[in-house]
């Protein structure tokens, strides 16, 4: 069979339930949420197919595609110069990524049983939600990515706002124009490259730049660095570009909440890596010190303020933030423990920060509240959500045997080759994650219980599903991470050559 | 026969034109506005009308170009008067500073 | 040995069992736990013979690469690992037992099971870890399993905080450890025990940076150990069922400080500054845990203190380089200390309350539990011919010939008050007419019992396998076929050393018996002697309120201060921009008169503006 | 000029002009001999007919040489041809929405006019896209202006219609006469009226003193033309007059009459002061020297246009700040004057007639159903009409630039320009920075029409001819933006704008 269509039927295949959807009339409830839920699996599959593939020794390559699309006309000169074509290809980080993506898209799915009213709608945008990620993670050349990465804006606008709790709209709102911004400012690094260059295929890009005699000087270079720096920490967030990502994280439906916190953020990580470090590897060595401060800031930064919030999504907002930061900090180390370390973290995250997520979405089904205090003794009520809660807790301030523990270990290992004192000061952050994450999980499930739990069921049926795979993927990457190094392995070793590191 | 340098004509037609546009932005009387424009018009008529007696290349294009400019301003005109016809007749007034029922 | 990797993993799997089928063998959990315990008892009793015979056995796998690096995971079994698994499983296995009547009737009492597994899974993962990086991960572990059982009794507020505290103080430690070894990394380029000791043989690591590292790693050990200033976690930690005090914090995850100082022993004696902050810690640790368990009125509490003091005596051995001194009392300590837990349990257990003021004259109604007792407290005290009194004997020595002689002193006074507090409250139980009700008082079943007897049997004759009398096999084992540690076996410490621990361990005994005992002393002689003196023992000398004070006083302070910047600066920025093209917007609109000549007016204002530019520049802008 | 020498003209190329033409006049009869009573959509058919007429003559004419007729004032080009495709396909839309507005306010009785002034509009605009004389530029120009003067006016009995004419005539008036005496000047330099002759005369052209007044003509030139384009500083008027006028008007305003205004910038400013050297032959060309104030003016455009939308209650009014803002974007293009300059400008005005054309057929909808034009009036749409919300919203979406749109390839082209050469990084961050401010606009009707509740529940019943133009508009903004080089490639390989321009 063709590989090459691969890709192609991955990244459109829940264009299909879309599709389904749309026939459907739209009270049925029941078999829209299946519909919902089935439309996720194809991706789910094929991406599982696609590792399985990779382990069976044979290459990524095999998957790529790439078809003549867009030429801009008028410039006077030839194809393939301002031709854009339609190019998706996978690398071992890719690769996981879209594993991720999909996973965490069919778990979301499950968690739509929340979701109150129009569930067609929400479907079908939830739908278009997951191709956006899809491409946005194998897109090839920057302005495939920079359309997948806008389809995913409009449809998240659209799950915030009308799905969303109660300031939903104001939510939606800061999302979307902070994300506008930073897309805009994404858009302008891309056409100047394009403008200048006459490509955006990455590779070849990464080629052209690479070579001193290319059109695009060191400063132009440094500056078009700072603006991806800007884009891209929108998305991720680094401070002091946060404050929209806490409403969202506050306001979203659980299902949107786990996809947002779970991957749309981690696109920002991945443009950072994979452009930033990816094209202009000295400009980065040059930042790299910043880029360490930001990161040992937005670590301590998210995990201080985390400490003392009331609300147990905001708590995770935080933390995610502060997570973050432990990204930042392995990039910064230049080396291949941090590089690593941080695509671990980005990957362990996207999974624990969904898992605590779609717990607190059953804790506020079933108690409507997320706040710790109204929360107190909850193990009494609902000991098994309580437990997966801990654990939870546990893998995100970064217990050894789960995956929180190797990506922080590896990016601070990598730090303290190069910038010891920096690191030293960012150990901080470990010890406050725990205080503020017992201090929170603590207050809701251990000690006096506050209210009556009678009436209160515990996890049940189909909520266990999304729970325990996540926590079993979790303790998977944490007791054996070679299932994420092995295949990073290439893609480190295309990255690093280029920091001559 | 003694010649008036093209100079004064061209002067002429700019202080007519700068009326022309003070009259349009400041009187009320909306009759008079659409006069001051007809102003600024044959100012303009004036200009072409010296160029092509003492332009860098006199040529009759420009007397042509004025004609076509006298009638087109003539239609204008026409428009707009029966429009401030049809305005006078639902707003009983002429005064274009009470034309501000759209704004914000 | 090849198999010795099963030892932990038999209590893993008891804990996977019983969480997801604990709730269906609900009392019966307890056999699970116990059989796979015992199993790995009598694995380790092998191991430990057969490594009598044979060389250390070391195996291990790549676990994790980055870029060159191969990180791997494995296990080791050298004579301290193999003693370690075999003090572990054993007490394990006893605390496995005695807690099937301990905790008889509750109703999580699967759960506790699961823990204890879970517990005893990484503490013998820990003990045969062949690297840093792996006894870091099993070293984190352990402490959840602690964490999760101190928080046993979650729905009590006691517990939660006790819980909490356990886990970010021990944390607090653990990232001195996570640092020292990352830095330690980056010199040896490995995490490998074998490796890291050559490196440092070899000299390739400069001597600052092998104190740096080497204190930075005892900073875990503090952490863990309760050694001061990180001790306040220890004794509240005794929110715990009394079982888990005798299992974690008596014997084994508390001695794993001690451990992982040993077990890098080489490393430490590289660097004679290292060695120094051990012993000064540990000796001052051990006189200041010492005079807090003076006044203690909690049983448990007591307990407490007596094991931090205790574990300071062992640091205090290993920083005067004596490494098997240290080793040794590890291990009498774990059987004595575990063992005064379990009597303890088994008092609480009978009378249902701690404090000791309201106990007294059980002697004759626990026929048991009593005796044991009482050969755990002489024991401890260091009273001639039992386990105590040569380990610390040999502890002793070590500080004295390691030419320390104000620590010396220090022992030797924290001997005394050992033997005070510990007969101080032997008294208080056991002695004089009960106060409080003691209606129904029983001994507890034999399930509880038959644990006591084994460890106060070991206690009683722990000492003998390293005497200035019969031989010093441990210490000869110990250091057996390892130049490093060769120079810091046993001590042979002068007679006069010996005569002078008894003689002060007995009067502290003594001053004990005539304050609690014949009561001919009053009691507040001592805390008459300075009422402030009294108070501040009392209360821990405050250690706890300075702690809130400052460091929790200041993180709260600098939160909310980030929280000031969150909510006002970055808040405000974006706040100010939107405001302000909000507001272009509304001016743009307000000049929207509706006006038709104003129109026309800012057409012509546009105009003239740019030809004015245009006259000003003389036509050219570039 | 004899019988011969007209005789000789190749008067084919002028066929689609005689198209227009002649329905116009023919309208016109027929609306005069028609009974009173009779309905007079069939005239509005007929104009729509003749409008896909003169498309099919236009195409046809593609791909040929430059011919240049009437002693080259009507010369037929790329550029016209290409131009003029834009300018018939949106008066065709607009018509369709002619014929379903519902009459009323007085002007029942004029309804037949109100199908042939569009048609002559529509001449006056063809004329000026493949005019090569300032006169004819000129003519053309006024017979669009006036024509539209009436058609905003035409409901006579409603004051803000009449209101918005006046308005409309007064700034027309003084922007024409600005004009006018800029072009004058040029011609006084010059002594010739031919785009080409004058370009000729100019590029010699030495003396500081001339160019200096060159410079001066430029700016009144520009600033009089930015009035079609409702660009700042002439912008003010747009927003009344939309408000103001009848819904298929404002469309027309916004989309035929913006496209002719750059067809007629585009002429001017290239033709004559792209050659008009400044110092002497080879120097650089004013245009280049003026570059700065059209990216002044382009600027200020941008800004005003997206900031001011914000604050807009009124649909029609807030859609009239967009169209300002879109102008600001097209000149960004022309700023650039990028070698693919005309490939942005021309394919953004495609977009733009599709996505703004459909938008307003919306808006024709829903405003006459409540009989205002609150942007409130959206509220629930979704609920009341899922169809309907929906092409709003992929229209809106287009408005805004997002990708998988026509708008978003648009914008793409104009940045290449923009960055390509000399880039102009400032104009393109404004240009980027309003556009994320024009999502809070575009985005605050979605969320009128898909989270707020609807008033009432009753539907809506659309008729066939504004389905026509819903279902083209959207086809157009999802396929160009999905497979731009649709429209790309055929520009590229039919029309060699950049070849004949200047023959």
């Amino acid at each position: 069979m063709n590989l090459h269509a691969i890709l192609s039927i991955l990244v459109f295949s829940p264009l299909l339930g879309i599709a389904v959807l749309a026939l459907m009339p739209k009270d049925q409830e029941k078999s829209i949420k299946l519909v919902g839920f089935l439309a996720t699996l194809p991706a789910l599959l094929i991406s599982l197919a696609a590792y399985a593939h990779y382990l069976a020794g044979k290459h990524l390559s095999d998957f790529s595609v790439s078809v003549e699309w867009i030429h801009f006309r008028g410039m006077n000169v030839e194809a393939p110069y301002f031709a854009v074509n339609y190019e998706l290809a996978l690398s071992g980080f890719q690769l996981l990524l879209v594993v991720l993506t999909a996973v965490v898209a069919t778990l979301a799915s499950i968690a739509a049983r929340y979701v109150k009213k129009e569930w067609k709608g929400f479907f079908m945008l939830f739908l278009l939600l997951e191709v956006g990620m899809l491409g946005v993670f194998t897109a090839e050349n920057l302005i495939l990515f920079f359309i997948f990465f806008e389809v995913t804006l409009i449809p998240t606008f659209f799950l915030i706002g009308k799905w969303g709790y109660f300031e939903r709209e104001k939510a939606a709102y800061s999302f979307l124009i902070y994300n506008g911004l930073g897309s805009a400012v994404l858009l302008i690094v891309i056409m100047i490259l394009f403008a200048k260059t006459g490509t955006t295929n990455i590779n070849i890009l990464k080629d052209i730049l690479a070579d001193p005699s290319a059109p695009v000087s060191g400063d132009l270079k440094l500056g078009l660095l700072i603006a991806l720096l800007v884009a891209f920490g929108v998305k991720l967030p680094i401070f002091p570009l946060h404050s929209w990502m806490l409403r969202v994280h506050v306001q979203a439906p659980v299902p949107t909440v786990m996809i947002h916190s779970g991957i749309l953020l981690k696109i920002g990580a991945y443009g950072l890596i994979r452009f930033g470090m990816g094209l202009f590897p000295e400009q980065f060595d040059t930042l790299s010190t910043l880029i360490a401060v930001l990161g040992v800031i937005n670590l301590l930064y998210g995990a201080f303020l985390a400490f003392i919030q009331t609300d147990f999504k905001m708590v995770l907002a935080y933390s995610s933030i502060s997570h973050m930061g432990i990204v930042l900090i392995g990039l910064a180390a230049m080396n291949e423990a941090g590089v690593q370390g941080a695509i671990f973290q980005v990957i362990s995250h996207g999974l624990i920060s969904a898992l605590l997520f779609f717990i607190v979405g059953v804790l506020y089904e079933r108690t409507d509240t997320s706040l710790i205090g109204n929360l107190g003794g909850m193990a009494k009520g609902m000991p098994v959500a309580a437990g997966f809660l801990l654990a939870g807790a546990m893998a995100s301030l970064g217990l050894p045997g789960m995956s929180g523990f190797v990506s922080e270990f590896m990016a601070f290992l990598g730090l303290f080759k190069e910038m010891p004192w920096l690191a030293a000061v960012g150990t901080i952050g470990i010890i406050m994650t725990a205080a503020y994450l017992l201090r929170a999980v603590l207050g809701m499930t251990f000690g006096k219980s506050h209210r009556e739990f009678t009436g209160v069921v515990d996890l049940k049926g189909v909520e266990f599903v999304p729970v325990v795979v996540l926590m079993l993927l979790i303790v998977l990457i944490g007791v054996y991470p070679s299932v994420l190094s092995s295949p990073l392995q290439a893609t480190l070793e295309t990255i690093m050559p280029g920091l001559g590191g | 026969m003694s010649s008036v340098p093209a100079s004064a004509f061209l002067a002429l037609a700019l202080i007519l034109f700068c009326i022309g546009l003070y009259g349009a932005l400041t009187k009320r009387n909306t009759v008079i506005v659409l006069i001051s424009i007809e102003l600024m018009l044959n100012a303009v008529n004036i200009n072409l009308v010296t160029f092509s007696k003492y332009g860098m290349a006199p040529s009759i294009t420009g007397q042509i170009f004025a004609l076509f400019a006298i009638s087109v301003a003539a239609a204008e005109a026409a428009v707009g008067l029966a429009i401030l016809i049809a305005l006078y007749r639902t707003k009983k007034t002429v005064n274009i500073d009470e034309m501000d029922t759209m704004k914000n | 040995m090849e198999n010795a990797w099963l030892i932990p993993l038999f209590p893993l799997i008891s804990f996977l069992i019983l969480l997801l089928f604990g709730k269906r063998l609900k009392e019966a959990s307890a056999y699970v736990g116990i059989l796979l315990t015992l199993a790995s008892l009598i694995y380790s009793i092998l191991v430990l013979f057969e490594r009598f015979s044979e060389p250390t056995y070391v195996t291990k796998f790549d676990w994790l690469t980055i870029g060159d690096f191969h990180l791997t995971a494995g296990f080791e079994v050298n004579q301290l690992n193999a003693l370690m698994l075999f003090i572990v499983s054993l007490v394990s296995f006893l605390v496995h037992t005695y807690s099937k009547g301990y905790m008889h009737g509750d109703e999580r009492f699967h759960v506790f099971y699961a823990y204890l597994g879970l517990f005893t899974f990484a503490m013998l993962g820990l003990v045969i870890s062949p690297n840093l990086l792996q006894t870091y991960i099993f070293w984190e572990l352990v402490g959840v399993g602690s964490f999760l059982l101190i928080g046993f009794y979650f729905y009590k507020e006691e517990a939660k905080a006790a819980a909490k505290k356990a886990f970010i103080m021990t944390r607090i430690g653990d990232v001195g450890l996570f640092i020292g070894m990352a830095l330690l990394f980056w010199q040896t380029k490995s995490f490998e025990y074998s490796d890291i000791f050559a490196a440092v043989d070899a000299g390739q690591v400069s001597g600052t940076m092998i104190t740096l590292t080497a204190i930075l790693i005892f900073i875990g050990a503090v952490g863990k150990s309760g050694q001061f200033p990180l001790h306040t976690w220890l004794p509240d930690a005794m929110e715990g069922p009394t079982p888990v005090s005798a299992l974690i914090h008596a014997a084994t995850m508390v001695a794993a400080g001690v451990y992982l100082v040993a077990s890098l022993f080489p490393l430490f004696s590289a660097s004679h500054t290292a060695l120094m902050t051990v012993a000064v810690i540990g000796g001052f640790t051990a006189i200041f845990a010492a005079s807090i368990g003076l006044v203690q009125t909690d049983i448990k509490r007591v307990l407490a203190y007596s094991t931090v003091s205790q574990l300071g005596y062992m640091m205090l051995a290993l920083g005067s380089a004596g490494y098997v001194a240290g080793v040794f009392h590890l291990m009498t300590h774990a059987f004595f200390k575990a063992l005064l837990f379990l009597a303890a349990g088994s008092v609480i257990h009978a009378v249902h309350t701690q404090d000791i003021e309201e106990m007294g004259g059980l002697w004759k109604k626990l026929k048991l539990t009593g005796p044991l007792f009482l050969i755990g407290t002489l024991a401890i005290s260091g009273v001639p011919l039992l386990s105590g009194f040569f380990s610390k004997d040999e502890i002793l020595a070590a500080a004295w010939e390691g030419g320390h002689p104000v620590l010396f002193v220090l022992a030797l006074v924290a001997a005394f008050f050992t033997a005070f507090y510990m007969f101080r409250l032997f008294f208080m139980v056991f002695t004089g007419e009960a106060r409080g009700n003691q209606k129904h008082v029983h001994e507890s079943p034999s399930v509880m019992t038959f644990p006591m007897i084994i460890l106060g049997v070991l206690a009683v004759v722990a000492g003998y396998v390293n005497t200035p009398w019969f031989g010093t096999f441990l210490g000869d084992w110990l250091v057996d076929g390892n130049e490093a540690l060769a120079a810091h076996g046993h001590h042979e410490g002068p007679v006069w050393i010996m005569i002078l621990a008894t003689v002060v361990s007995l009067l502290g005994i003594y001053l004990a018996w005539l304050i609690y005992g014949k009561r001919s002393v009053s009691r507040n002689w001592l805390s008459g002697s300075g009422d402030m003196l009294h108070t501040v023992l009392l209360n821990k000398y405050y250690v706890d309120e300075f702690y809130q004070l400052t460091i929790v006083a200041i993180t709260k302070g600098i939160s909310y201060f980030l929280r000031f910047i969150d909510t006002f600066l970055v808040e405000g920025i974006v706040k100010g921009i939107t405001g302000f093209v909000q507001g272009l917007g509304a001016t743009g609109s307000k000049m929207q008169s509706g006006q038709v000549q104003t129109y026309g007016a800012v057409a012509f204002i546009g105009l003239a503006l740019l030809a004015v530019i245009y006259a000003l520049t003389g036509g050219y802008l570039r | 000029m004899s019988f011969e020498t007209l005789s000789q003209f190749n008067w084919s190329v002028m066929t689609p002009e005689f198209i227009i033409l002649g329905v116009a006049a023919l309208l016109t009869i027929m609306d005069l001999f028609m009974p009173k009573g009779q309905d007079r959509r069939i005239l509005g058919w007929i104009g729509i007919a003749a409008i896909a007429a003169a498309m099919v003559s236009v195409a046809s004419l593609a791909g040929g040489a430059v011919v240049s007729i009437l002693d080259d004032t009507f010369r037929l080009d790329s550029f016209a041809i290409a131009f003029k495709l834009l300018l018939l396909g949106g008066a065709g839309l607009v018509m369709f929405l002619a014929v379903s507005y519902e009459a009323k306010d007085g002007m029942e009785e004029y309804r037949g006019e109100f199908y042939y002034l569009f048609l002559t509009a529509l001449l006056g605009a063809m004329f000026m896209a493949s005019s090569g004389d300032l006169i004819t530029l000129f003519i053309g120009l006024e017979l669009l202006s006036v024509s539209s003067y009436i058609l905003a006016g035409i409901r006579k009995h409603n004051l803000k219609s009449n209101e918005s004419a006046m308005k409309y005539v007064i700034n027309g008036g003084i922007s024409t006469a600005i004009t006018l005496f800029g072009m004058s000047y040029v011609y006084g330099l010059t002594g010739s009226t031919n785009l080409l002759a004058i370009a000729q005369s100019l590029s010699g052209l030495t003396d500081g003193q001339h160019v200096y007044l060159l410079g001066l003509s430029f700016l009144m030139i520009f600033v009089g033309l930015a009035f079609k384009l409702a660009a700042a500083p002439f912008h003010m008027w747009a927003p009344d007059v939309y408000q103001g006028a009848p819904t298929p008007v404002t469309a027309f305003l916004s989309v035929v009459s913006k496209t002719a205004g750059f067809v007629i910038v585009i002429r001017i400013l290239l033709t004559v002061f792209g050659a008009a050297t400044t110092k002497g032959p080879g120097s650089m060309p004013i245009l280049l020297d003026m570059q700065d104030y059209i990216a002044f003016i382009a600027g200020a455009t941008m800004i005003i246009g997206n900031v001011v939308a914000l604050k807009q209650s009124n649909i029609k009014r807030m859609f009239a700040y967009s169209s300002i803002a879109h102008a600001g974007y097209i000149l960004v293009a022309l700023t650039s004057l990028s070698s693919n300059m005309f490939y942005s400008i021309w394919f953004y005005l495609l977009a733009y007639l599709f996505m703004n054309l459909g938008a307003f057929a919306v808006i024709q909808i829903v405003t006459e159903k409540n009989g205002s034009a609150k942007i409130a009036d959206f509220a629930g749409l979704y609920r009341r009409s899922p169809g309907l919300a929906v092409v709003m919203g992929i229209l809106l979406i287009s408005l805004a630039g997002f990708p998988g749109t026509a708008g978003f390839i648009g914008k793409l082209n104009i940045f290449i320009g923009a960055f390509a050469g000399t880039p102009h990084y400032v104009l393109a961050s404004i240009m980027i920075a309003t556009t994320v401010v024009s999502y809070f606009y575009y985005f605050g009707v979605m969320t009128q029409i898909f989270f707020r509740p609807a008033a009432n529940e009753d539907r809506f019943k659309i008729p066939a001819s504004i389905l026509v133009v819903l279902i083209v508009a959207v086809v157009g903004s999802v396929l160009f933006g999905v497979m731009p080089n649709i429209a790309l490639d055929f520009m590229n390989n039919n029309l060699d704008i950049l070849a004949d321009f200047f023959s």
